[in-house]
């Protein structure tokens, strides 16, 4: 996207590198040691944090997964901010409007609200994805683009329809118990006795990482970030599987923020940077912590949302500590994490335009 | 004759800067024209006592008058009377123009080395705050008069301005530079991405400097999170006879020089080494490298040049217009990336965007007080105006449709082709 | 140019400048609005508004309707504008300003204060009393076994802090050993981490009562309240009108009458009784404070406590209790 | 124009493709002007001609990367409009790229697959059992031997270029285009793929071979058309026809085949490397303990496949990658922490390998392109800033002596032909007064002309006592102009001699990692590690 990669290595970096090649080299260890590690936080730490954590993963994760597919294919979409911001705003405005807590046309308002949040994401998508597929768009520039009109047009919708940038409040999503699984020790209470969202945003991981690695599609979105021209000299529109994965994109960041509003917040603030306050680009972050791995993603946004809850915690546990300093520790992560894993490598293509037939 | 005028006639549409201004202006014009078809239609969904009765719906705001106040409400409603050159909602406008500048120009030249740097609010924000802190301190010390040679006695005012306005200005470079290098020696030396370190690291500044407020700089009189102010001689002066008043926090002296700061950066890029170096390594690092250029030293230094632009942004923005450092720090860092996007990276033209976005800011108080438009248009007009402008090649298929260039563009001759020695079929 | 039918121009107008958060915050704000609104039916008035976004705005923000000249009030809602009201009073010393929440000693401002003390140790003392005892209404119960209650504050300033200290008095009046967990989420706008702040309370400090001043964030506290099944008490308005959905869960508000505090500023601009240059104090005695019970729980109060809450209510009126206004 | 060779006449037999009448224009130029193409059906088919001729764009427009302006094109003897790679794929067109069309990151199964990927699950995963088990029949079948599971970037170019044709096969494409299939290999790789070409006929395939080698062209083809130009100037039979007619007519002059240099004086050691080694950017050791001398008057040259280190080795003595060990020193200093602009200031020249990523910024116009490198050099600059009519009147001086066309100074360096950006990059350097050129294949994807005007200025600047070190995978050029030749193989010298004193096909087995002693070769298998 600017500069290329530079040619030394740090040696510490060289090590996380090495450790992180090693563990994609052998997934079985890597799943047993990160059960392990998963199964130690849950023991030690207390049930609020951990529900939090969840909840608040799930923007993160779904957003990351969108980005994962959108770059990908050689599209970098920074804009996934901006379209958590409108789904989670439409999603809600949607289930307002239908009327709160009622079902229109046989199907929960609450659940409407998610179809047109995510259709709204996609559409926001589909913007991006002409800007920069139709018109060579710099990917960078048109993704801010996208993102502050988003964060223009909440709260102006917002303001006409309320009065005021925030909107009113929703009931939110009520937790799904799964009968038998509810009752395993440790994980059960966490992962089968929770919101739709939760549930939408662990199913997504896994579909994203089978979408990616197993069928034709996810081949060619690989093959159409890394060599365009491959692709396309094998028969294979570059071109649709970039917007195939640029909506795709927009598919995931709506659930993400759609699910969001509904399952979490119940309610939109447009002031400032909006609830959805820098979300996404914690996102794109945590897909390049995971090298663009699906699952990888889901757990970074454990790793940023569990930062982020952990401060509420210790605040209310009594510890006095400066808020604003702490509340910058998620941001710090982020950073020491690109320093030292930083060598995740962008697909060959990403950040460039491609046109059928250019030499 | 008719050659010689269609080859001038095709140069000048294919000089880019002629190209960047027309699509500037086309990006603007269609932002606009969007803009409006939201402002009419969204009037139809919210709720006034009279408004235009069309088609069953009422549509409460007309788009004219939002534009109207936007652009001459900004400069103080000219065409009404009483107006008076030097008014407050003008003053404004220039207020913000002069910040805007130092924020454009700090984008603007990480963006032409190639960088993009997001994070000149944050440079912004510690480099006001090191200014405030710097010249509150350093008043204390500065003595209260000084008596020349002759006798003449000059009183601790004028120097305090001789000597804190600089201070304070270099102390806000110096701090923006440094947190500018940050994000600069991260990615030369550990090849971390800048849009997402300097993205964090505006919200890292945030933190920071609250902390440091609370910790050390709180004005002790205050309840507001903000500094103690700095002594009144400390603020930019305004020029009595031609310029605005006090009252207005906005000094001429200051837009001259933010002037004066963008023609030597446009100087810089085209006459010096250090510019060529820049702008080379910007287009094509491999080629900067092949000419000698350190990469991973130009990277910090491109980096450090643009924080210390956003550091003077701030030092300004802290002498000029509140005498001291506040805790919420407008997104002028932001706002300077729309500006150096709208101007194509060119120094010179991120005066004529910082214009336009001053007015946005100051027209948009316009639209907020006398209309019922959300403020929020403001957001969403520029926006689209990054968008469009990202999409140059939009406006030039537009272009090719309504204004016919046929290729007349003369063949290359593709020089020492073996065939052409002895008159062999030439190519074209 | 004009909007699509303009209306003709009122007699009296004013101008507000709002705090940031702006209107909408389903509280503090939103009172000044009701205020206004008040005046507006009554009165032969037009208004026009801003909502700055930070504090920075503020200077410009009075002064872009001071400069005009035709307003005949212009009102600052929030302590915050003090500072540059300081400073623009006496540049327009023929505009009349009101401040709210700070005390600026200009003759053209009127300022109004509120005790906020006063009222946040009612509702102390209110969820003193409630969190020994099993309790149990609409949507949440008490927990017997543990006596804490939470609060919940927006960013940590004095003002915000006087909420806490007179909440922390109230609950120790009631309960010398109920213990009090506080945390500042650091914004007035952010449901999320209201929610995960207070949900952290109810289920790890066994909160039983959660106090927010916290503006918007506060709807968070409510739907942690309504998840973890406990209690919640809101501030400025009578939340559990203004935020219906979560009437089954808020006990009561701590009332800060700034709506009061508006219209009689305009109204006293329209009869021609400005007095600029005083403070007006609004505390328990004046009803510019106070609790006010839940719309739907308050009726399940128990009347011994409701009785223990007018006592003490006379009693601080009377300045039997001192109240601290600081932690 | 006489010729000697009689043109062959293929109107009758069974055409497994035919071009007719193709035109395909492009701004400014007409690459394909009126060309037919007639392929007999299991034979192997040469399309010869100069860069630029137009031989690459005639095969795009055949496999629908390009749509004709003009004419037909029949597959089969039924005429076909292909309007993407889709359509050619389909009706059995396979195509090798002169760029393989690989990605990189993924296995050679995957890339074989990639775009006709059978599906199991209702189309909802790839079948990669059968992936598997298809490219083993092929290989069986061909006598190929491949790892599906490799990644590609893991293994060697003349395995690559064997997965571009499974790849090929794996749609069961019946005519094959190779886009010079032999640039990038060693003599021995070469003739592995003239004996995979005729399996593949065996089989019944038809094989379009795309080259400007005469020799590879009359070894391996049943018949050669020959484009010039963006005209077909004939098809003709091999084995009647000799190289020299042929390149009369692929040049449209008569071409003398050597260049000569005779022997000059030489002086002091002017760049000496002891024991240097290069990591490249995945750490794998590419150069192993290099030592080299050039003297001044004298020029170096450097033989090798690409891929052996040569770029690594050229990049640490010009200051472009830090060597891991051992140092280099030149005129008498260690410059092995030297930056490069002072190795620059010192007199060193470079025209590098890659001119459009390094040699030139492509949008800035000559005169910019001009002082790229002396941009800090008292003779461009002082005081930091550039004096930029001292810099115009440089350029224009190039442009003039170079014969760079059009001699336009301030059109943008990427408006400029791939031979004109060359010799401007080239007089950039050569005039810059250095005491030693570093040339990386100096003359690649230039036409004859500039070559010789190239070759000439490289000889007259060793006859001034510049010391030379030239890198080129081009044989003829490199034995010709050397004085010493070295030979590189796996980032090390395999040998270096006098290049007179080897023939062409002793020189190849050295690329291939033949030592002259007759040593065991290390890597019995070259191609097939990196
Ligand atoms: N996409 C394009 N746009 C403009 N001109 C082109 C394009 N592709 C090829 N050309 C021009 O068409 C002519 C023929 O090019 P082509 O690539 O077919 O040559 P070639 O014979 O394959 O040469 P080489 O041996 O160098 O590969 C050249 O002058 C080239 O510049
Ligand atoms: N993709 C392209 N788009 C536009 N113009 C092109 C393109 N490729 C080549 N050209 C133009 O075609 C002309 C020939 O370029 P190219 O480098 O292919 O020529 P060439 O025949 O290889 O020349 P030379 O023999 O000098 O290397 C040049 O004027 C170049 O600007
Ligand atoms: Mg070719
Ligand atoms: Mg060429």
């Amino acid at each position: 996207m600017t500069r290329g990669p530079t040619t030394e290595v740090t040696p510490m970096r060289n090590a996380i590198h090495r450790a992180r090649t090693s563990l994609e080299q052998r997934p079985l260890a890597a799943a047993v040691g990160g059960v392990a590690v998963f199964l130690l936080v849950l023991w030690t730490t207390p049930a609020s944090w951990q529900t939090s954590t969840l909840r608040f993963a799930v923007p993160i994760a779904l957003a990351a997964i969108g980005g994962i597919f959108a770059e990908k294919s050689g599209v970098i979409n920074i804009g996934i901010e901006g379209l958590l911001i409108v789904s989670a705003f439409s999603a809600i405005v949607v289930v307002d409007w239908l009327g709160d807590g009622g079902a229109t046309a046989g199907l929960p308002n609450l659940w409407w609200g998610m179809l047109i949040g995510v259709l709204v994401s996609v559409l926001f998508a589909l913007l991006f994805a002409v800007v920069c597929l139709e018109f060579e768009a710099d990917q960078i520039i048109a993704g801010l683009a996208v993102w502050l009109i988003s964060l223009g047009l909440a709260p102006f919708i917002s303001r006409i329809l309320f009065d005021s940038p925030n909107t009113v409040n929703i009931t939110r999503f009520e937790n799904v118990t799964v009968p038998v699984l509810s009752e395993i020790p440790l994980v059960g209470y966490l992962l089968f006795d929770t919101e739709p969202q939760v549930y939408l945003m662990l199913a997504g991981a896994v579909a994203g990482w089978y979408l990616l690695s197993r069928t034709t599609f996810g081949r060619w979105v690989v093959a159409s970030g890394e060599n365009p021209k491959a692709l396309d000299t094998a028969g294979v529109d570059v071109r649709k599987v970039r917007y195939a994965a640029v909506l795709l994109s927009g598919v995931f960041a709506g659930l993400g923020g759609a699910g969001f509003g509904l399952g979490t917040l119940g309610t939109f603030a447009g002031t400032g940077d909006t609830v959805i306050n820098g979300r996404g680009f914690i996102a794109i972050a945590t897909y390049l912590l995971a090298n663009y791995h699906p699952i990888g993603a889901l757990l970074g946004s454990f790793l940023f949302a569990g930062l982020n809850s952990m401060q509420d915690v210790l605040q209310a546990a009594g510890y006095a500590i400066p808020t604003e300093l702490i509340r910058t520790i998620p941001h710090m992560t982020v950073i020491v994490v690109l320093v030292f894993v930083g060598r995740t490598r962008l697909p060959d293509a990403a950040g460039d335009h491609y046109e059928s037939g250019d030499d | 004759m008719r050659d010689r005028l269609e080859s001038i006639a095709e140069r000048l549409a294919r000089a880019s800067v002629v190209d960047r201004i027309v699509i500037s202006l086309a990006a603007l014009v269609t932002a606009v024209l969007i803009g409006g078809v939201l402002v009419f239609v969204s009037g139809a969904f919210a709720s006034c006592r009279t408004g235009l009765e069309m088609g069953g719906a009422t549509f409460c705001y007309n788009p004219m008058q939002v534009y109207y106040e936007l652009f001459l409400g900004a400069l103080g409603h000219p065409l009404e009377g009483g107006w008076t050159l030097t008014n407050y909602s003008l003053a404004t406008t220039l207020q913000r123009t002069t910040l805007l500048i130092f924020s454009g120009l700090s984008v603007a030249v990480a963006f032409r080395a190639g960088l993009l740097n997001i994070g000149t609010q944050g440079q912004l924000v510690v480099g006001g705050l090191a200014t405030a802190v710097t010249v509150v301190y350093a008043s204390a010390v500065v003595p209260a008069r000084i008596v020349l040679p002759l006798g003449v006695v000059v009183p601790a005012g004028v120097i305090g301005t001789v000597v804190l306005i600089p201070l304070g200005v270099l102390a806000g470079a110096l701090a923006g530079g440094v947190y500018g290098a940050v994000p600069g020696a991260l990615k030369a030396y550990a090849d971390a991405n800048e849009v997402i370190t300097t993205i964090m690291l505006n919200i890292i500044a945030v933190g920071i400097t609250s902390t440091l407020l609370s910790w050390q700089f709180q004005d002790p009189n205050s309840t507001n999170p903000q500094t103690a102010p700095v002594p009144e001689y400390a603020e930019i002066p305004t020029l009595p006879v031609v310029g605005f008043g006090g009252r207005m926090n906005f000094s001429l002296l200051a837009l001259a020089f933010a002037v004066a700061l963008m023609v030597g950066i446009a100087w810089l890029f085209a006459r010096t080494s250090f510019g060529y170096e820049l702008r080379t390594s910007g287009i094509q690092p491999g080629a900067a490298a092949y000419g000698g250029v350190d990469e991973k030293r130009m990277t910090v230094a491109s980096m450090t040049l643009s924080g210390a632009l956003g550091g003077i942004g701030g030092a300004f923005w802290v002498l000029m217009v509140h005498g001291r450092w506040l805790e919420n720090v407008p997104s002028l860092g932001f706002d300077g990336i729309a500006v150096s996007v709208l101007a194509g990276n060119s120094p010179i033209g991120v005066g004529a965007a910082a214009f336009l976005f001053g007015i946005f800011d100051s027209g948009g108080n316009s639209i907020g007080t006398a209309t019922d438009v959300p403020p929020e248009l403001v957001g969403i007009l520029t926006g689209l105006i990054i968008l469009f402008v990202a999409m140059p090649e939009f406006f030039r298929m537009l272009g090719r449709r309504y204004v016919t260039v046929d290729s007349a563009r003369p063949a290359r001759t593709d020089g020492g082709d073996a065939g052409a020695d002895d008159g062999g079929d030439a190519d074209a | 140019v004009g909007g699509f039918g303009d209306g003709g121009s009122a007699e009296y107008r004013v101008g507000m400048v709002y705090a940031t958060g702006g209107t909408g915050d389903d509280s503090f704000n939103d009172m000044a609005k009701q205020g206004l609104e008040k005046a507006l039916e009554e009165f032969d008035l037009s208004y026009e508004k801003t909502e700055p976004g930070n504090e920075g705005e503020f200077p410009s923000a009075q002064r872009t309707f001071a400069e005009s000249g035709d307003y005949d009030l212009i009102n600052c809602i929030g302590y915050a504008q003090a500072e540059a009201l300081r400073e623009n009073a006496p540049e327009y010393p023929d505009q009349n300003f009101i401040i709210v929440d700070e005390v600026v000693d200009a003759d053209n401002v009127r300022s109004y204060t509120f005790n906020e003390p006063e009222g946040s140790f009612q509702v102390g003392h209110l969820a003193g009393l409630l969190t020994d005892r099993e309790f149990a209404a609409g949507a949440g119960e008490t927990n017997p076994d543990a006596s804490t209650v939470g609060f919940v504050g927006g960013t940590r300033t004095p003002l915000i802090e006087s909420f806490e200290a007179g909440f922390r008095a109230g609950v120790e009046y009631a309960n010398d050993d109920a213990e009090v967990v506080s945390s500042y989420v650091g914004d007035f706008n952010d449901t999320g981490r209201g929610q995960s702040t207070a949900r952290s309370m109810y289920k790890n400090n066994d909160a039983d009562i959660v106090f927010h001043a916290a503006g918007r964030t506060g709807v968070g506290v409510f739907q942690a309240a309504q998840d973890e099944g406990r209690f919640a008490i809101g501030v400025d308005d009578d939340q559990s009108l203004s935020n219906a959905d979560f009437a089954d869960v808020i006990l009561a508000s701590m009332v800060k009458r700034v709506d009061t505090a508006v219209y009689n500023a305009i109204e006293s601009v329209v009869n021609g009784t400005f007095e600029g240059g005083k403070t007006k104090a609004l505390g328990l005695e004046q009803d510019g404070v106070g609790a006010v019970y839940g719309d739907e729980l308050g009726a399940e109060i128990p009347q011994e406590i409701k009785d223990a809450l007018a006592e003490s209510k006379q009693a601080l009126i009377d300045g039997e209790i001192d109240v601290p206004s600081e932690l | 124009m006489e010729t000697n060779t009689a043109d062959l006449d293929v109107t009758n037999s069974d055409l497994a493709v035919h071009l007719d009448g193709i035109t395909k224009r492009f701004p400014g130029v007409v690459a394909n002007d009126d060309v037919d193409l007639r392929v007999e059906r299991g034979t192997v088919h040469a399309l010869l001609g100069e860069n630029g001729a137009g031989k690459t764009t005639l095969m795009n427009v055949l496999y629908g990367l390009y749509q004709p302006d003009e004419g037909r094109v029949v597959v089969d003897g039924e005429e076909r409009t292909f309007d993407s790679p889709r359509d050619a794929i389909d009706a059995g067109i396979g195509m090798i790229h002169q760029h393989f069309m690989l990605v990189d990151p993924m296995t050679v199964a995957e890339n074989i697959a990639l775009g006709n990927e059978p599906t199991k699950w209702f189309g909802m995963a790839v079948d990669r059992d059968r992936i598997d088990r298809e490219i083993r029949d092929l290989c069986d079948r061909y006598g190929f031997e491949v790892d599906p599971d490799a990644t590609v970037e893991d293994v060697s170019v003349g395995v690559q270029q064997r997965v571009e044709i499974l790849k090929a096969l794996f749609r069961g494409a019946d005519v094959l285009i190779l886009d010079e299939p032999t640039a990038v290999l060693t003599p021995q790789e070469v003739e592995g793929l003239y004996d995979v070409l005729e399996e593949l006929t065996d089989q019944g395939k038809t094989i379009i071979f795309i080259t400007h080698k005469l020799e590879e062209a009359t070894h391996a083809a049943d018949a050669i058309t020959v484009l010039r130009d963006g005209v077909s100037v004939g098809t003709v039979d091999p084995d009647r026809t000799d190289r020299e007619a042929l390149a009369e007519r692929m040049v449209g002059r008569e071409v003398i085949l050597e260049a000569d240099s005779d022997p000059v004086e030489t002086g002091d050691t002017v760049l000496s490397t002891r024991d240097v080694t290069v990591e490249d950017d995945r750490g794998v050791e590419v150069v192993s303990g290099i030592d080299l001398d050039v003297r001044a008057g004298e020029i170096l040259g450097i033989a090798g496949v690409d891929g052996n280190g040569q770029a690594e080795l050229i990049e640490a003595i010009t200051g472009l990658r830090i060597p891991d060990e051992g140092t280099i020193d030149y005129a008498g200093d260690d410059i092995t922490a030297w930056s490069r602009r002072r190795r620059i200031e010192n007199g060193m020249a470079y025209i590098p390998e890659d001119r459009q990523e390094r040699g030139l910024v492509m949008p800035f116009d000559l005169v910019e392109n001009g002082v790229l490198g002396s941009q800090r050099s008292g003779r461009f600059a002082s005081g930091g800033r550039i004096d930029w009519a001292g810099v115009r009147d440089h350029a224009e001086e190039i442009i003039e002596t170079y014969d760079v066309r059009p001699p336009d100074a301030t059109a943008a360096a990427r408006s400029f032909s791939g031979g004109n950006q060359q010799k401007f990059i080239a007089g950039r350097e050569f005039e810059r007064d250095p005491s030693l050129v570093v040339a990386t294949h100096p003359t690649r994807g230039v036409d004859i002309g500039s070559t010789e005007f190239i070759h000439d200025r490289l000889l007259e600047l060793r006859r001034e006592g510049v010391a030379v070190l030239l890198v080129s995978s081009k044989l003829d050029e490199i034995r010709s102009l050397s004085d010493r030749l070295a030979v590189m193989y796996e980032g090390e010298f395999i040998d270096v001699t006098d290049p007179d004193a080897v023939t062409e096909e002793e020189l190849g087995l050295r690329m291939a990692g033949q030592r002259p002693d007759g040593e065991a070769d290390r890597h019995p298998n070259p191609g097939e590690s990196r």
